[in-house]
């Protein structure tokens, strides 16, 4: 790997719940923007961000778009690593099969490890 | 007095402001992300009992749907519409736990 | 019954714009008057002209002209409005700029002000 | 009291820190507003609201407007009932002598009564 | 060092568009060099020339493009501005308005990404 | 890893998100109303005695003045400016509980 075509370790760390504010939605518009370039994207839902990924989701009575279908696809967009965490799943009553796709599961005292491997962090 | 909450129980503390404040038989509107207080098996799920053991509550069900937690809402939680919301505001003076 | 809405957070970042839409909607179905709909702190950004949603999303200025068209009262602070930029030239029509003093008018006017907001 | 010149009865909840957004400080334009006007007004601070009421606030190195000053011309403009809650001054660890202005402290059981005797509710 | 900033949250109403402000100077002051400046969300708000504060208030809109005067590139996100309604016709001098695209080659390209936000 | 909280710790739950996630010796930045959780004698001075006695924790002085709470910042808290924020993040990766 040359400088000239560095390849930089991104990870998404998502804390919030889609629809009760913008943050999720345009966090995933630049999910699936920066997996058109040629980095290393990974992700990882704590948190409000856990309900984001809720099986089921069906906004046409909100009258806005409904986007955790969209989740499904951040692996062909480059997004292969994705990670929820334990805690935050249990705290919200959920386990890991009624998610619309099925990431690692890890303990929140991995997190940090992950982060530390990051060379970008971004939070939506 | 009816008294709204419309955020994340798990986040922000509104939700508990409002649980100490409001009166026995004082109805709660959950809309918003407020409506996540309403599901099973969730780390509020203890308050939010004795929230609907004191309290008629009720959940706009748009929300609740947007969620896709319509199958996991706790017994006794009533879910509504915008028209049964407005006619709580005709019945009660209103509180928005912001 | 006489209602008066009070919006406090900005377009698309927060619901609470499409709540109270939702709210006066089904207050005005069921016979009910909005005695008019105030607009603070963020809120003020639900009303500029210059927004351009994604053609498959709700165009959230428009929706609140088409309430004002109705003859609502739909009025924008102007302390709030003019700190962020929001100036009489970029409102959608049905909608006016005016002072704090409308918002006490509309809930002093009214049997029940009721507030969206974050 | 005729129908022509009907006094409400108006509250304001305060609920938010000063500074780090604007809720406190608009809010405080409503109140200094209305207080131009005829009505029955008080107010009431709690939760986060009692820390915009501290006493010391320094804002000239943000620079930003130091506005709590501006707490205790309240009663001039005619909001002369103002409460503060017992718990949510112990939760942050202030005393009422700490405060700008001296309210009457009123326990957490006192606040939906209050709030019942209003016509309105207003909170920032 | 290498930095670049996220905002994410409109002026006035978050201290996030302040802080971010003084943490820029002081990068500055302390001959770091920024690489750029990206806003988002709501952030889109902090670089509109309408805002016009109480003349005893600061300008945020006006300080950003100060910052931009000297060579710093300042991006607005151009998904979030045009749902938010703020045009290039309204965007003040040394500010543009661009992808997100140009967010990641900020992050690519600097040492550090620092994140202001509510 | 520098962690940084900008949210009052009365009401939002970033603060105790960080703590769950912060490694030992890992510095905070608190800034903003993040500030508060600072203060002496609150219902969270807990929590935050267990991350001074683990990690650098700092927070920036124009915030604490501008809260008025200077003199009621707890023993261990390093009050600096954005200097300091600056030099931290050129020494750590940075990550913000938003």
């Amino acid at each position: 790997m040359s400088d000239e075509e560095k390849v930089s370790k991104i990870m998404f760390v998502n804390r919030r719940a889609p629809h009760g504010s913008i943050y999720a939605y345009e966090g995933l518009e630049v999910k699936l923007i920066m997996g058109a370039f040629d980095q290393d994207l990974s992700a990882i839902f704590m948190d409000d961000a856990v309900l984001a990924l809720k099986k089921g989701q069906d906004t046409s009575e909100l009258g806005v778009k409904e986007f955790s279908a969209t989740f499904r696809v951040l692996e062909d967009y480059g997004i292969e690593k994705i990670y929820v965490v334990e805690e935050s799943l249990k705290e919200r009553g959920l386990s890991v099969d009624e998610l619309v796709i099925q990431p690692e599961v890890i303990p929140i005292s991995k997190v940090a490890e992950l982060m530390e491997q990051q060379d970008v962090l971004l939070s939506f | 007095m009816l008294h709204t909450v419309n955020k994340s129980p798990f986040i922000f503390r509104n939700f508990e402001s409002c649980a100490r404040v409001a009166k026995a038989e004082d109805p709660i509107m959950l809309y918003e992300d407020g409506v996540y207080a309403a599901m099973k098996g969730t780390s509020v799920e203890g308050l939010m009992k004795e929230m609907i053991a004191k309290h008629p509550v009720f959940a706009i069900r748009a929300d609740v749907k947007a969620r896709g937690i319509e199958e996991k809402i706790l017994e006794g939680v009533k879910l509504c519409d915008y028209d049964c919301f407005v006619d709580l505001v005709t019945q009660h003076k209103i509180f928005a736990w912001l | 019954m006489k209602f008066s809405i009070l919006i406090l957070e900005g377009p698309y970042h927060h619901e609470a714009g499409d709540s109270a839409y939702r709210f006066v909607e089904a207050a005005l179905r069921k016979g009910h008057e909005i005695r008019g709909i105030f607009f603070y702190h963020d809120g003020v950004y639900n009303v500029t002209k210059l927004m351009e949603p994604p053609s498959d999303d709700r165009n959230i200025a428009k929706r609140w002209s088409e309430i004002g068209a109705k003859g609502i009262d739909i009025v924008v602070c102007i302390a709030a409005a003019k700190r962020r930029g929001i100036t009489p030239e970029i409102i959608v029509p049905n909608t006016r700029i005016s002072g704090l003093g409308q918002l006490l008018e509309m809930a002093v006017d009214s049997d029940r002000l009721v507030t969206f907001g974050d």
